[in-house]
């Protein structure tokens, strides 16, 4: 692989930028592969980096439906914090968070990680005690946040209103080192060291069904044929339940629409990214000027990647009340994607009812910022059949004992 | 040089002159006028910079689709960047300046990155800024910032006002041209309720520039004599500034009105959203044109053919003296003849296709208009303006055979129907190699809620090119929507025009198509993002073969326009680049909305005040009143405290703590919920919805219970009191009331529909106010001693744990003798129409026992003093009974209960889960909120092994001391253990707490059984 | 019964149609199986009117009978009679499985007066206001809160919601009103 | 934004009038059940991609409960019914089956 860099770049436009390589081929599958990883996201593209990258195993094939990173993690708000209540979800998410901030160099592809970061707004007593409490358990996690005041709210955004004659701002969680990422850079940059390994990524291939013998998974049927493996990674989000389906079991998932939309480019007016969680709607600016903008989910099973407009109402008024200068911006497009939500609303990272099959799914409207962590946390569950410390609490088990782990009790939304 | 033209100009009324300014320069419009038609006619071609180069920008359209002239419009609480001049209707006063320039429109220096542009293709910033690790974010990031964004941010708050329409119709008809006139006909002639939304301020779109005949008339007279036949029609609405934004699943549409924005401050709403459910819709939205891809095509003066015969026609404006026209197809020629009649000069047609044989081009001939098939243009030359143009041919590559002198050049690329409300809820679409488009595949329309079609496509929007066969399918269209609808089937004809022979087009993606990569680099696809042939086809050659990747890599079609005008040529370009064909590369996602609409709109009327509904109890207004801090509960909004003046909120809890704890308090209760719950069935019924027995409670008494979901964990808590055999009445917390209410009926209706329970909320309809403290029994005598009311209050005829209803004074009411606080207490209710009326009467004859309200907080602590739980506080969703030793609320009698199975999980009997107990720190400070406590060493994550928590804290005026509870891994076993609470203030210390009893105060209930 | 004021105490807005508060209203909550010959003869007995059918208004000497869902009715009757009706009509139902509740200071009732009222109530409800007509009731929302509304005539309108949020509805009726705000 | 008919206000109810509550006819496992049973009751969901029966409330209009077969790919909705059943009307699967074929059908 040619490196990027400044100086190739001077090099190409010399040659009106005619020499650059693909990042990624597109090659024919093969018979088989010791791992075949189903869905080309984030988390699929980051599994397959760090089974190469951690256990050496580079004889893997990554199988997309649709076009790399098309899915949620190339339709994603982009926020990545790591101030979660629990202490599996702060340790994962922490993981990820502090990969994010050398994955530019670490894959030579700059996904332009923003540590610009995060605030949290509390608007009742109630989240202030909930947020205060995160605080107490960040601190004990390893995780850097603070309970900071309105007065420091308001300095960090000033174009918010804080005295909303509705919610006023009684403070925020503050996570400095959280931030954003260029979401599609992220899906590239993974998926260009993963081809640079020696990794397929098949692209506009479907599965549409799992083989098995003897309880042991054997391989996947797609439409470009039969591809077999010795182990399967179902790394497909809102599809998992469709292909668990295929696999003879169930999730304790559903698949519902979120969405997101952004304004028209303006000049920079807000350097952090904020979530108001009481009035449900959260809100960065991109490097390239536009507001990101999303809310909460649509209520009711869906695949469409469309949602209903009546949330994105509820989210533009409360940004509006919120940030009272928005109000004559406009909307330049809004879209959805299917987003896998559980039953405790945490992920599921482990091992399934069929042998060699293993799922991660479940990251619902959050995974974003996860993806590092979790293709770590998977690619060791892959190689070594059997979950490492960051997954084990993740796993499917858990639904069965009781033993959930529940972000909602500290935060509303958990983007 | 543009100018206004002596004469013409359809839509423009040269009596009503109209001012503004534009970066601070007075200018004159008339009414009718665009701001882009405005600018124009006083010869304002540099309108703004483009995104990423800061090239010269000017118009380049006439309408929704114009990517680059976009303005600051306005001023301070009427502030709005990124405003379309093509689509902003001219007023008098109107105020606009340019964008995205520093420091001015003609002098930028950030046309740098111009001169830089070799450096900077697309997807650049992926491959560089890497080093140093921390160089992003505090070096490259902040610069990139700064010179992105495109318009400057307002900085006051919005002055106008914005409401929501909601309209229920059988027909919309998205478009006001002759194709939706057409269909409008047909739809209203079925009967059918109909609705006509168009988004400029005028009926007709483009025949009426075009040119034409129907049935026999101008296209101008037919507009208006249909216009007056559908305004005759009770079921046609007909609606201009009113633009389709999206359509959505089972047939909802989104119209977008512009009431107000040319009439600012004259007290109407600025913008309507219209909420329209519709059975069909028929979106007759025309086409747009494309641009032509050849070197230096973004530069001012470079013109979609059409916007600059729109200019002339309906504005009398014309862009240049001396226009080029450059086409693919014969409808240039119409620009060409339409210049040449209104007396400019037209040097030459340049024509890509080898011939030029149809009846237009011949038109132009005869004109005199000297027509070049097989020409091209090599390179436009100018820089802020068009100064000329090499000519050359379109087989070759580029090498140039002539130069002409001209300042404007008109290029049509053919024409793309708008397909946007087609495509949102998913109709597909077919490519259409005669006409090089995609349109509408009528075949796989999107479909409603019934599985049907609802979306069908009227005119040139179907791909109809010529004006007969626009009418001819429209007409058809609207036909066809209105049966389809319920209206009747109509004979009656529709209007016709004569069908005219054209010669086929020709596409063509790059000029000439032999074009290296130097010239490539010149051709502009995305005028406001700046990106070119050269760029498609580098992220063609990198890998990013979907065209959603090439998308995502170039930014083409993501500026404010979405592509209007460069989606088609990008993805040829890129087809071609990948040697496939177009319909293989397919399109992007269409998304809403159409053209951008504003936040306000969207928010409507809910901001301020009514952002969202406040719940008041009928004492609310006394709480405000006496300056009373209030909290957010719910949508209630309760008193926190009633501090004194001079009193810190603090000062003001101790005080009502105190007070209520030695005299007498007030609390505003009404917030609570109180369900009823009746029937034959209704015992058995309370035994499933709480953990207790309620079916034995004996009529007369109440019972505190506990109520959990189905996971086991605990949801609600409060009194329930047996009104009589078959009646209980459920309290709730205030949060719970509706949630509760809606848990049971749930119940009832979805698991045991055969039982016989009703159940309503009366939440409202009561008034409660909890009377408490030693003199509480006092002051309610002392009501009855002066309105002669009648209940026995004594503690031998109502007991604790005991109701009663009757007479309190002047007040019809329910007793309850209940206790939150610990103290002698009784709740009582009145009809929520006497609330404000009880609650006075209480503080009157009060006065003498030292009667004060207390809040919230004041709650809270009494009761954490006396060790009850909070739902919320030492419930978080997580929390099961048995952790907060409620155990003795579990009835062990029951087979059966909401939760019992959930709890028998082996997690949930876990010896190790934290249980509740009392907490008081060594120094009698007050713990954190949120604390954790700390045990020894590690997790497996390397995280702080954490032993316990903090669930509510406050401190206690009573004792004197902080006072907490929390969750304690084995806790009830280890009374009187210190463990240490980490702080989270920087001060790196801990705090020891001792282990105790969660009831500070009066544990065995003297006081409140008084 | 002197000291009874209603949610707004009969505010009133003069917008291009006229919001106004209707002050105390007597409302019940009557919970039974509607098709029993018992619950049309209570209904009858206390308010005079006839049984209402799915989504239907009925009026009587005493007062109107709404249908809020198929094992519901809203009497709306003079506020103080309405605890002696309660009583009365629970009297008539005797065993019959029913639950008969006064809630009548659980609501607070507006009348949008004007003929744009439709228009008005439009603004903030998805319900087809164009197809009510006198007779019809509706239960739907408004903006963010739960309301019913039927038409007294062709040009009022009567709008029931929680009183709690009395003051809101009042406010959005007042912004929907607004003159200026005509859509037609 | 859906559209669904209340069966028992007969009306065409927005979706804003409405409150989605998942999959339909789960049967309820109580004390007794086995851990598999109980968290398949609690947790497990079809979550098919293409027809679903689910459970809606009016909640804004009377306040019932029903049920409806909706297609989660097309939103198509081809019946909606009480909520006081087990199972779907039979004519419902049988009307659905007969516009997709390939469909298993209600298990
Ligand atoms: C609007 C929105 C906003 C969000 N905002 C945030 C945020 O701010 N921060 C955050 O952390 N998270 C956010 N999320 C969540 C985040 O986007 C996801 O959790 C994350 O992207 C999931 O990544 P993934 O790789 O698991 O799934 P995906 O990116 O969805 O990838 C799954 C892939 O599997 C493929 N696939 C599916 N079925 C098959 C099949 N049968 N055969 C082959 N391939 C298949 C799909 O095509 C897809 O490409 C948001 C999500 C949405 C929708
Ligand atoms: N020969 C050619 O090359 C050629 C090409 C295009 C059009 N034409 C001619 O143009 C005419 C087309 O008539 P037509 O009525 O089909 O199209 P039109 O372009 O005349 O009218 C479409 C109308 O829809 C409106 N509109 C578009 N999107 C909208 C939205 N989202 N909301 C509200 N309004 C919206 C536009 O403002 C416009 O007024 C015919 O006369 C046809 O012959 C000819
Ligand atoms: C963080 C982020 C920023 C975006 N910014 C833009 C933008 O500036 N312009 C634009 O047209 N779309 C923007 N989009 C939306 C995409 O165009 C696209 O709608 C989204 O990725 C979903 O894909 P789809 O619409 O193709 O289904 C953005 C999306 C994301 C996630
Ligand atoms: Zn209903």
């Amino acid at each position: 692989m040619r490196r990027y860099s400044a100086f190739a770049i001077a090099r190409e436009a010399a040659r009106y930028h005619t020499g650059w390589e693909r990042a990624w081929k597109s090659p024919k599958p093969k018979k088989k592969y010791d791992v075949v990883i189903v869905g080309a996201g984030g988390h699929g593209l980051a599994t397959a980096f760090y089974l190469g990258k951690n256990f050496g195993i580079t004889n893997v094939a990554i199988i997309e439906k649709g076009w790399l990173g098309g899915g949620n993690t190339g339709r994603n708000t982009t926020i990545i914090r790591s101030n979660y209540l629990q202490d599996p979800s702060a340790a994962i998410y922490e993981k990820a968070r502090s990969l994010y901030e050398t994955m530019s160099q670490d894959l030579n592809y700059n996904v332009m990680f923003s540590p610009r970061g995060v605030m949290m707004l509390a608007q009742t007593e109630h989240e202030v005690r909930g947020y205060e409490r995160t605080a107490h358990a960040n601190a004990l996690q390893g995780v850097k946040t603070e309970f900071i005041s309105p007065q420091r709210v308001k300095e960090l955004v000033p174009i918010m209103n804080i005295n909303g004659p509705r919610y006023p701002v009684l403070g925020a969680l503050w996570q400095e080192r959280a931030g954003t990422a260029r979401h599609d850079a992220v899906a590239w940059g993974y998926a260009r060291a993963c081809s640079d390994m020696g990794m397929d990524i098949i692209q506009k291939c479907e599965v549409t069904g799992v083989r098995q013998a003897n309880g042991v998974v054997t391989g996947v049927d797609t439409t470009h044929g039969q591809i077999d493996c010795d182990k399967l990674a179902m790394v497909v989000a809102g599809n998992a339940g469709h292909l668990a389906d295929m696999a003879g079991f169930r999730l304790p998932m559903e698949s519902v629409a979120l969405q997101a939309l952004v304004s028209e480019p303006i000049k920079p007016c807000i350097d952090v990214v904020v979530m108001a969680n009481t009035v449900h709607g959260y809100m960065s600016q991109s490097d390239k000027g536009e507001l990101v903008i999303g809310g909460g989910t649509d209520g009711f099973n869906n695949y469409t990647q469309r949602g209903s407009f009546h949330h994105v109402e509820e989210t533009v008024r409360a940004l509006v009340e919120t940030f009272p200068i928005i109000s004559r911006l406009k909307m330049l497009r809004q879209w959805g994607g299917i987003v896998d939500v559980t039953g405790d609303r945490s992920p599921i990272i482990g091992k399934t009812p069929l042998g060699n099959c293993f799922i991660n799914c479940g990251w619902g409207t959050g995974g974003f910022k996860s993806i590092p962590g979790s293709g770590w946390a998977m690619a060791e569950t892959v190689a070594k059949g059997e979950p490492g410390s960051l997954a084990g609490e993740f796993g499917l088990d858990r639904f069965t004992e009781g033993r959930f782990i529940d972000e909602s009790v500290a935060a509303g939304v958990a983007h | 040089m543009s100018t206004r033209l002596a004469q013409g100009g359809r839509l423009i009324d040269r009596s009503k002159p109209k001012n503004f300014t534009f970066n601070g320069k007075r200018m004159k419009g008339y009414e009718g006028d665009t701001l882009a038609a405005a600018l124009l006619g006083e010869d304002q071609m540099l309108m703004g910079r483009s995104f990423k180069y800061h090239r010269p920008r000017g118009v380049v359209a006439s309408g929704a689709e114009e990517p680059n002239a976009l303005v600051n419009l306005g001023q301070g609480e009427r502030f709005e960047p990124n405003q379309r001049v093509t689509t902003t209707e001219l007023f008098d006063g109107l105020t606009c300046t340019s964008q995205n320039h520093w420091p001015s429109l003609e002098f930028d220096v950030g046309v740098v990155n111009n001169y830089a542009a070799r450096f900077l293709p697309a997807g650049f910033y992926y491959k560089t800024f890497m080093a140093p690790a921390a160089a992003w974010k505090h070096v490259f990031e902040p610069i990139i910032r700064k010179s992105a964004g495109l318009g400057q941010v307002p900085t006051e708050a919005d002055a106008d006002r914005y409401e929501h329409y909601y309209h229920h119709t059988d027909v919309v008809i998205i478009g006001g041209g002759v194709a939706g006139l057409a269909s409008a006909l047909a739809a209203g002639r079925s009967g059918a309720k109909v609705l006509v939304m168009e988004q400029t301020h005028h009926w007709g779109g483009r025949a009426a520039v075009d040119g034409g005949e129907i049935d026999g008339q101008s296209v101008d007279a037919w507009i208006d004599a249909t216009l007056a036949e559908l305004e005759g029609m009770e079921n046609v609405t007909l609606r201009t500034r009113m633009m389709a934004s999206g359509v959505y699943d089972h047939g909802y549409v989104l119209g977008y009105e512009r009431v107000a924005d040319h009439t600012p401050g004259d007290g109407r709403p600025r913008h309507r959203l219209w909420r329209i459910r519709t059975k069909q819709i028929v979106t007759a939205t025309g086409a747009i044109e494309r641009p032509l891809s050849f070197a230096g095509n973004d530069i001012p003066g470079v013109m979609l053919a059409s916007a600059v015969r729109d200019y002339v026609v309906n504005w009398g404006v014309s862009i240049g003296d001396r226009t080029v026209v450059v086409t693919n197809n014969d409808d240039g020629y119409r620009t060409a003849l339409t210049l040449k009649e209104a007396g400019l000069v037209v040097p030459v047609v340049l024509d890509a296709r080898s011939e030029a044989t149809g009846p237009l081009a011949e038109a132009a001939r005869t004109a005199g208009i000297r027509v070049e098939p097989g020409r091209a243009i090599a390179k436009v030359h100018g820089g802020k303006r068009v100064t000329g143009v090499s000519i050359c041919l379109q087989a070759g590559e580029g090498s140039a055979l002539e130069e002409i002198k001209c300042d404007a050049v008109a290029m049509s690329g053919g024409w793309s129907p708008v397909v946007h409300m087609w495509s949102h809820c998913g109709g597909k679409l077919i490519w259409d190699e005669a006409q090089a488009h995609f349109r509408p595949d009528p075949n796989r329309a999107p479909t409603s809620h019934d599985g049907e079609a609802f979306v069908v496509t009227a005119g040139t929007a179907s791909g109809a090119m010529s004006l007969a066969e626009t009418l001819e399918d429209a007409y058809a269209a609207g036909k066809a929507a209105g049966k389809a609808a319920g209206g009747k089937a109509i004979r009656k004809a529709g209007p016709k025009a004569d069908a005219e022979e054209a010669q086929p087009m020709a596409p063509v993606w790059i000029m000439p198509q032999g074009a290296g990569p130097q010239k490539r680099m010149k051709m502009w696809l995305d005028y406001q993002n700046d990106v070119k042939v050269s760029d498609v086809q580098l992220a063609a050659r990198e890998g990013y073969e979907s065209v959603e990747h090439t998308k995502r890599y170039t930014t083409l079609g993501m500026a404010t326009d979405q592509g209007k005008l460069s989606n088609i040529n990008g993805l040829a370009v890129l087809s071609d680049a990948l040697g496939q064909e177009i319909p293989t590369t397919g399109t992007t996602t269409f998304r809403p909305p159409y053209t951008p609409i504003s936040f306000g709109a969207i928010a409507g009327e809910a901001r301020h005040e009514i952002f969202q509904p406040i719940r008041r109890t009928p004492m609310h207004q006394w709480h405000e009143d006496a300056g009373a801090y209030m909290e957010p509960v719910g949508h209630w909004r309760r008193p926190y405290c009633y501090a004194k003046p001079g009193e810190t909120n603090e000062q003001a809890v101790n005080r009502e703590v105190l007070n209520t704890r030695e005299n007498l308090g007030l609390l505003d209760a009404s917030t609570l919920g109180k369900l009823i719950v009746k029937g034959p069935d209704a015992g058995k019924f309370m035994d499933m919805m709480y953990t207790n027995m309620m079916s034995n409670l004996a009529v007369g008494k109440c019972r505190y219970g506990l109520m959990c979901s189905e996971n086991g964990f605990l949801s609600d808590d409060g009194v329930v009191a047996r009104i009589d055999e078959d009646t209980w009445l459920c309290h709730t917390t205030s949060g719970g009331a509706d949630r509760i209410h809606a848990w049971m009926e749930e119940w009832l209706q979805t698991e045991w529909w055969d039982w016989k329970v009703y159940v309503a909320n009366v939440t409202e309809q009561l008034a409660q106010v909890a009377v408490v403290g030693p003199n509480a029994r006092k002051v309610l005598e002392k009501l009855n001693a002066q309105a002669g009311g009648g209940m026995d209050l004594s503690a031998e005829a109502l007991p604790f744990m005991q109701w009663a209803d009757g007479k309190i004074g002047a007040f019809d009411a329910r007793a309850y003798r209940i206790s939150f606080s610990g103290e002698l207490s009784y709740e009582i209710a009145v009809p929520a129409s006497q609330g404000r009326a009880f609650w006075d009467a209480l503080l009157d004859a009060g006065e003498e026992f030292g009667v004060m309200p207390y809040g919230t907080e004041c709650l809270h602590i009494m009761r954490a003093e006396k060790g009850f739980i909070m739902i919320g506080d030492e419930t978080d969703g997580t929390v099961i009974p048995q952790d907060l030793g409620l155990n003795w609320a579990i009835s062990k009698k029951k087979d059966d209960f909401l939760g019992k199975r959930a709890q028998q999980r082996s997690h949930m009997t876990d010896p190790e889960r934290w249980k509740l107990v009392g907490l008081e720190t060594l120094d009698g400070s007050v713990l954190p909120d949120g604390a954790y406590a700390v045990g020894e060493g590690n997790n497996v994550h390397g995280q702080r092994n954490m032993i316990g928590r903090v669930t509510s804290t406050y401190y206690s005026p009573t004792l004197k001391k902080g006072i907490a509870m929390g969750l304690v891994l084995h806790g009830p076993d280890r009374m009187g253990e210190v463990i240490s609470f980490p702080t989270v203030d920087g001060s790196n210390t801990v705090i020891k707490a001792r282990i105790c009893d969660p009831v500070f105060y009066d544990k065995d209930g003297e006081k409140q059984n008084v | 019964m002197s000291n009874a004021v209603s949610a707004l105490q009969g505010a009133s807005f003069d917008g291009y149609c006229k919001v106004e508060e209707a002050g105390l209203t007597g409302m019940i909550t009557l919970r039974g199986d509607l098709a029993s010959k018992g619950v049309a003869k209570a209904v009858k007995a206390v308010t005079g009117a006839a049984m209402p059918g799915q989504g239907e208004v009925t009026e009587g000497a005493k007062g109107r009978v709404g249908w809020m869902s198929p094992d519901e009715l809203l009497l709306i009757v003079d506020h103080a009679e309405a605890a002696a009706i309660v009583e009365a009509a629970t009297k008539s139902l005797g065993d019959e499985h029913s639950l008969v509740v006064n809630v009548s200071d659980a609501r607070a009732v507006y009348r949008v007066k004007g003929a744009s009222c439709r228009e008005v109530i439009a603004k903030l409800t998805p319900a087809d206001t164009s197809v009510m007509q006198p007779g019809m009731l509706r239960r739907t929302r408004i903006a963010q809160i739960p309301a019913a509304f039927y038409l007294e005539d062709d040009e009022t309108a009567v709008l029931v919601c929680f009183r709690s949020v009395a003051q809101y509805a009042f406010d959005i009726l007042k912004d929907a009103a607004q003159p200026g705000g005509e859509v037609f | 934004m859906l559209i669904l008919e209340c069966p028992y206000c007969g009306v065409m109810a927005d979706e804003t009038d409405l409150h989605g509550g998942g999959e339909a006819h789960l049967k309820r496992y109580g004390p007794g059940s086995s851990d598999d049973e109980f968290e398949t009751y609690l947790f497990h969901r079809k979550n098919p991609k293409g027809v679903h029966f689910e459970r809606w409330r009016h909640v804004s209009g009377c306040g019932k409960w029903f049920h409806a077969a909706r297609n989660t790919m097309t939103l198509e909705v081809y019946g909606t019914y009480p909520a006081q059943t087990t199972e779907p009307p039979k004519e419902l699967v049988a009307k659905i089956k007969k516009k997709h074929p390939e469909w298993g059908g209600y298990e």
